[in-house]
């Protein structure tokens, strides 16, 4: 009903004219040679177009059978967080400028772009503790890929090291992404919520391109790495952690660890849920990797005049110039998105932040220790601190709790069973954020109380 | 120009109070190691200081909705704005990916839908929502490629050819899904040489790659023979479907041969680009191709959707299930365009381009003949004369009020200026920009030095590159002062 | 908990200092003779803040005890009106350029509103047919008080002639705005929907500042003043009509029928319900009253170089330059309003809007007709048209049905009994406009009809 | 400067398509008498062409989002983000105001907790929120004391005392409200003269307005005795309380002895000017004049709300309720102040302009001594020497990037120049714009002609104002050429 063609009937009969055709059809004359003797596509399912408020009514209709954080309160992690997000976000990310620039190539029309991503790119470094990031990658299970990938071409080997703490899914994408690649992936496994530093000590070899760490870990556990840097540098690879960008508020990060690299999932910085995207990669590096990592980099130089100004630079490492040797495919990436989360961090500032996360932290270990009052329920891994998520063991199948909580409003802790097998499927693993109520926090607790002590 | 944030910070000021708890809380009962010692140097700013800081800054960029943006190969057009209020839904925005498909029924319904519309244009009978840009796209598709062939048991499928001309995230994919490429040069009509596609094509090849229509803006006259001699040789075809805006709903990849395809949201199906991103990629395959599509797949079963991850599949390319927001919009348009909407929106873009293409010639030299498909590539090499490029044209464009052409792309073209006026524009400003860009080109020539100075206009003047990319300055080094 | 005070403890202390002051408190001297002994005031009642989250929380929750439109569907209109608002409008209105900036005084600075202010008044002269219009009143009803103001400043006169097909409330509203004016207010009788051509004529005198006529009128009807123009001129009165601009894109307008002055409640023009405000009111005149008339007018000039701009003019009438001598007392008006009135029309442009107007009138006729199949329904007034509102005669008390359909989730016509007295008691103004979907309608129909004929 | 919506219309052009059916169904049932015959002469253009249009004259406007602006009396202030999101709540946004009460609890809770806090914070025992602006709030309040004097069958009280430094809407209101105004003349210092208003006061006085505090940004010093002399007079006591940004948790207008006080809730609570509008005035009053309010009056029984139309009322002032959407904000801000934050807003309100004031001695003259209230009034007749006005000092305050004082009111003070800073402007914004304003005050006197020429920097120079006025042009003619 609508196609957005600004054309009057006489200006398109105009245009026709000055290319001498007949009707716009005959512009398929450009395909002609290519045409399928199968003739036009039928698209009759398509249907006969909707104006806005139809199309509204249906996608408001689809929204209603989500169960979404309007209509069950959040307990619930694993990747994804329920934060708290201000209202001038938006504000400020839709204004038309942004929302409909594209990747600034040109540096005189697209100062305030390239301006925040070197605010991006800054407010990264800082808050994981490195030299340098860069203007953001699709997520953060393809940061964490990427990341890996610099290591194997910088270490030129084949053996990649991942922690049992990095996000089971997170590392199947690593391994979809290193699959054309001759090299092996391998688990070192965590003994009480941190990773095993025998099995660790044991692996790290000359051929080891990188150990990834995760902190927290994917069991919220907060994992510890004195000396691994040490270790890992010694056998010539490289360390890699991955980090949850709000705990960092709060906890050591990544640079205070030693590590080259770092990734994240930049979501809790503003981001909604969004059902699972767009989310926002985040990586970060030590100086010395500056030419390795992939993605856009904004840089601060001067203009002719002295005046300090912002360029996309050291582009030679990317696919638009350096094709198939480019550090990456990556052109579109989420620009946006990471404004975003710069203006989110700009709000809250670094007070703001701590204060969020340490929300999270009181929360999460308020709910933790009211459920683990419940007769039967005890938390998995006690001897390790844990940031905002913690995997509790319950008396019987999680996913029975889980869908009982969902009858009621309240979307409880991740079963674990589907993810890391049988063996974790009376295991759940539980977040609360910043933004749980008291109240929440008691009902949740009593009713998986009631289900648990009929 | 704007001071950044750290340079503005003032020590101790406060934004948006957050929920949350003050934070002593956590540091007295957090052992000292897992506690962050340094400081958090993030800038210190009131909300209203946020507000200007970034209002101020939105001055400082030009987007569709501000100006003109005719930059090849990027289909920069309007953007409906009731589009921007689909992932604004409570239901959508607010969902936890993590929830059972009981919980999402809304959201896989939408998605399958999408995915079933895009199988129907594209001639493709299964499609994955779940990359998360064209490149994404291209990776996804090409370790569906290797799957493919190991399935078969047949390992000597090493290469992947390439024109010349195609975009660089084609030859960098190809690489990173671990195959070795072997570009094809392009013949004097820019497309691609039948011969020199006869003599690279070998059982080691795996995957033809071929942009359609190019990114000359040229439907390639060979194509179905191409597309037969490559099925002959046993090889895959895959399609760089960007340019989808071209021929939306007149053409179908799969209907011409094509096995694999991909095409880009954030162009075609109203996704503003938003500076870079976010985008999402789509793929769509033949039916001999679905078993590897990438994890987790969408199934109906009846009225009920859920979520399932074959053995065969190539694994997850990503975290969670798509961007889910991104699809929501392509779902939405083409809703709203309907049969008739679709058609029109890709006669009208081959339209305003080859309308444009007349209006501009006798200024610069056209790479290609004829009718062009949604663009056109200009040569602006003859400038040379004048110690010109093509980059020094897209300034004083930037001067006359516009966003400036695609430069320096396709790289088969000297001075290369891509433009792309999208079917979003009216004739009025096409008519505009014609004769402005036939002023700056007579400026070129008899003013070059005038032009080598441009842009005047904007907020700054050409930015040293040069010592950017030296010693680059990638994080506000106010940002440490403030420490 | 927020407060929006950008300064730091040591500004605070920095600024203190020079003014010689030892804490912040020291500044009550500035009333100090005037602090009553009373003591400072108890505060307790605000409590202690909110941060953004629980306000939210607190707002939607009282949301949710209104029947909005979400939740009921709309078949009243009765002054306020359910159309389709296209997305784009909020994103342009809502630019912070627009929104946070003050009345448009000095030129310069202002360009965008003064300009969107000119085109919003031309936008509104030519829907209603005249010369010109000024930037905005409050609502319609005080658009209505103002302009019978302007008569009888312009005439001297002391009777004002209303239709009784003016809403009710506005002639409360007039004769609110006339209580301290030797001003008296008569009412035209409607016959069979329009004014009494007979009662009109008869009270048409040397005393009469003016007529006010209304179309559609509140009952619904189209209102026809053939005539009525020359009537009054000839007595030395003036014509004013009250028109709704949505149905103006397809009713003869005031212009066409003659009038002098034209108001109107702008809330069609793109504004939602709002549950009952900010409104939009427009008013409309001839050239000859430009000196006359209230508010604020931009005009077109040029500046030093010759370029086309746009400043605040003929200020001389207003309150702030004339004082009790002014065309009337106001200041702020609803210039944001306005110019998303013009926002909204721009996108619909002429055909967009008869397009919309014409869907009103054809649902409503549709309504219309298939209510009256009921047994024990008619039509009041049945020999006038109407166009998107009607009055029913039912079996029963309006108020029965009208609370029988909330239940089932529809906002059904308007019981006119509070409103006009017992004898309406049985009757209802229902009203369908452009978004009330075939399935909507038939719906309603049923329910009515069952309720009716049970 | 862009060209108007009518210069770009291209008469065909489609925008938005909305829900509706085609107008020939109309025109073939209705009588033709009562149809339009008139074209009608609204732009024709597609969405985009709109969404440029707009946000390109959103550039040349400028707002507290993007410059400081210390414009006195107009409180422009930062409005806080979140407050845009309450009238974006459906259960308000879409809720039709003639519903019955039982459809509108949540609303008439809102108000009515609104009603509650002001009359707390103003010291009033009734509150209405009906008046659609600050000097519809004065209108109301008037025709409340006609009410009050008829109903005490005194009709001899016609006269209404206003200072002469008075906000021009006092005057005009009591002038609608069927009142002769007599002036108080102010004394030296620029407040009102007590023996002027002992002499001006009689049996004919019906209201004394006055602005607390004053428009000079001063407190009355002898304010209390004022109040005693107008009680014992038998007049009524008004208080114009726009500048309630100055005194709000601080001191209560109730407590000082007036009966009648409306304050501008686009001042102070919230809601952004909006370029003019929308506003409200809610309007508090003492016990004895509350039978007089508005209708529909809010009523509380139990936990029900449900709305009034007592006998007593002047009527209605305007259609429904009031300007709901506007006055939620107001809910919201005090709401999330809270007690502490609405004493500090105050404070800091008068901190910054005494601290600006400070920082500006030695430029201009000011008109009063001492502390100032939150605003201060300077005046640049001194600068007449120069043949410049308070206006030229504005429009270089423009160029310097700020937005400009007040200037000519208060009409007392010659060549006023009026600055209110407000509480949300940072030390640093102060100080730099008093580095700014002094060294314009030294350019204009050692460069005047340099000054008449300002603003350059702006999108136009001044605008020729004098032709504007002669022979005005208030519609586009090019809606008439496109007929
Ligand atoms: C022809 C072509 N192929 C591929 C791409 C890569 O798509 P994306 O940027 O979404 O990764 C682009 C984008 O610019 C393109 O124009
Ligand atoms: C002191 C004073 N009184 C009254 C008014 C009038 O208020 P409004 O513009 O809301 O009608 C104003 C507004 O500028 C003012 O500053």
């Amino acid at each position: 009903m609508a196609d957005f063609i600004p054309h009057t009937e006489s200006e398109t009969r105009e245009m026709l004219d000055l290319l001498g055709l007949d009707t716009i059809e005959d512009l398929l004359s450009v395909f002609s040679q290519s045409m399928p003797a199968s003739g036009p596509p039928d698209l009759s399912p398509l249907g006969g177009g909707k104006d806005e408020r139809a199309l509204m009514e249906w996608f408001s209709s689809r929204g209603d059978r989500n169960l979404s954080s309007s209509r069950a309160v959040v307990f619930r992690g694993a990747g994804a967080y329920d934060h708290f997000i201000p209202a001038a976000v938006s504000a400020l990310v839709g204004r038309g400028e942004f929302l409909t620039s594209y990747t600034p190539y040109q540096p005189e029309a697209s100062q305030g772009l390239l301006q925040a991503i070197f605010e991006f790119q800054t407010a990264i470094a800082r808050l994981y503790g490195m030299d340098l990031a860069n203007a953001s990658l699709y997520d953060g299970a393809t940061a964490l890929a990427e990341a890996v990938l610099v290591a194997v071409r910088e270490t030129e080997r084949s053996v990649v090291l991942l922690s049992e703490g990095i996000d089971p899914e997170y590392r199947s994408v690593v391994e979809t992404y290193l699959e054309g690649m001759s090299v092996r992936v391998e688990v070192i496994p965590l003994e009480g919520g941190k990773t095993s530093r025998s099995a660790l000590g044991k692996s790290v070899g000359p051929n080891v391109a990188c150990f990834v760490g995760a902190t927290p870990t994917f069991l919220g556990t907060i994992d510890q790495f004195e000396g691994v840097s040490d270790l890992l540098h010694e056998a010539g690879g490289l360390f890699i952690i991955h980090a949850n960008p709000h705990c960092l508020a709060l906890m050591k990060s990544p640079g205070e660890w030693g590590a080259d690299l770092a990734t994240g999932e930049g979501q809790p910085l503003g981001l909604p849920l969004s059902s699972g995207g767009p989310y926002l990669g985040l990586l970060s590096a030590r100086k010395k990797f500056v030419r390795r990592i992939p993605g856009r980099l904004a840089g601060l130089t001067k203009d002719r005049e002295g005046r300090q100004c912002f360029v996309l630079t050291l582009q030679a490492r990317e696919q638009h110039i350096r094709r198939e040797k480019a550090n990456s495919n990556i052109c579109s990436n989420e620009t946006l998105l990471a404004l975003q989360a710069l203006v989110y961090m700009s709000l809250l500032g670094p007070e703001g932040l701590r204060r969020a996360a340490a929300g999270s932290w009181s929360n999460a270990h308020d709910l933790c220790s009211r459920l683990r009052t419940i007769p039967g329920v005890s938390l998995v891994n006690p001897d390790a601190d844990f940031f905002h998520e913690f995997v509790l063991e319950l008396p019987l199948e999680a996913d029975d709790l889980s869908r009982h909580l969902l009858q009621n409003g309240i979307l409880g802790g991740l079963p674990l069973g589907a993810l890391l097998g049988p063996a974790w499927g009376r295991r759940m693993l539980w977040c609360a954020t910043e933004v749980r109520s008291e109240t929440e926090i008691a009902r949740t607790v009593e009713i998986v109380r009631h289900y648990l002590v009929h | 120009m704007e001071p950044t944030l750290w340079q503005k910070s003032r020590p101790g000021a406060r934004g948006v109070f957050p929920p949350g708890v003050p934070p002593e809380i956590f540091e007295t009962r957090c052992p000292e190691g897992l506690r962050r010692e340094s400081p958090l140097s993030l800038p210190e700013l009131s909300e209203l200081d946020v507000v200007r800081h970034f209002t101020r800054l939105s001055h400082l960029n030009r987007g569709v909705d501000t100006h003109f943006y005719p930059l090849g190969s990027c289909t920069m057009k309007y953007n409906p704005k009731i589009m921007d209020r689909i992932p604004e839904i409570a239901g959508f925005r607010d969902l936890h990916p993590r929830i059972a498909p009981e919980g999402m029924q809304g959201l896989l319904e939408s998605l399958y839908t999408l995915e079933e519309l895009l199988g129907h244009l594209l001639g493709m009978e299964a499609v994955t929502l779940a990359p998360a840009a064209g490149a994404h796209g291209e990776l996804t598709g090409i370790l569906i490629a290797r799957r493919y062939f190991e399935s078969r048991g047949d390992r000597g499928r090493t290469e992947i050819l390439i024109p010349d001309s195609a975009h660089g995230t084609n030859p960098a994919s190809a690489a990173m899904g671990g195959f070795s490429v072997r570009v094809l040069p392009s013949g004097n009509d820019g497309g691609v040489d039948l011969a020199h596609l006869e003599e690279a094509l070998s059982e080691r090849t795996a995957l033809v790659m071929m942009t359609v229509p190019s990114t000359l803006g040229i439907f390639e006259k060979d194509l179905l023979k191409m597309v037969a001699m490559v099925k002959a040789s046993g090889a895959l075809l895959y399609m760089d479907g960007a340019n989808f805006n071209a021929f939306m709903g007149l053409l179908r990849p799969g209907d011409l041969g094509f096995d694999i395809v991909h095409i880009n949201t954030h162009k075609t199906l109203a996704t503003p680009h938003g500076g870079g991103g976010p985008g999402s990629g789509p793929v769509g395959v033949k039916a001999h191709l679905a078993p590897f599509l990438p994890s987790p797949r969408i199934r109906k079963e009846g009225e009920r959707f859920s979520l399932v991850s074959p053995k065969t599949s190539i694994g997850p390319i990503r975290s969670f299930i798509g961007s889910s927001l991104v699809l929501l919009r392509a779902l939405g348009y083409l809703q709203m365009l309907g049969a008739e909407g679709v058609r029109r929106v890709a006669l009208y873009a081959l339209l305003n381009a080859n309308y444009l293409r007349a209006r501009l010639s006798g200024t610069l030299p056209r790479t290609g003949s004829g009718l062009c498909a949604h663009e056109f590539v200009l040569s602006a090499k003859e400038l040379g004369a004048e110690g010109l490029h093509a980059s020094d044209l897209a300034k004083e464009i930037l001067d006359a009020g516009y966003y400036a052409p695609t430069i320096s792309f396709p790289l088969i073209v000297p001075e290369a200026m891509m433009i792309e006026p999208t079917e979003t524009e009216s004739k009025e400003t096409l008519d505009r920009f014609a004769e402005d860009f036939r002023k700056i080109v007579e400026r070129a020539r008899s003013n070059p030095s005038r032009v080598k100075e441009a842009p005047r206009r904007t907020p700054v003047s050409r930015p040293d590159e040069v010592s950017a990319a030296r010693d680059p300055v990638l994080a506000d080094p106010a940002s440490l002062r403030a420490l």
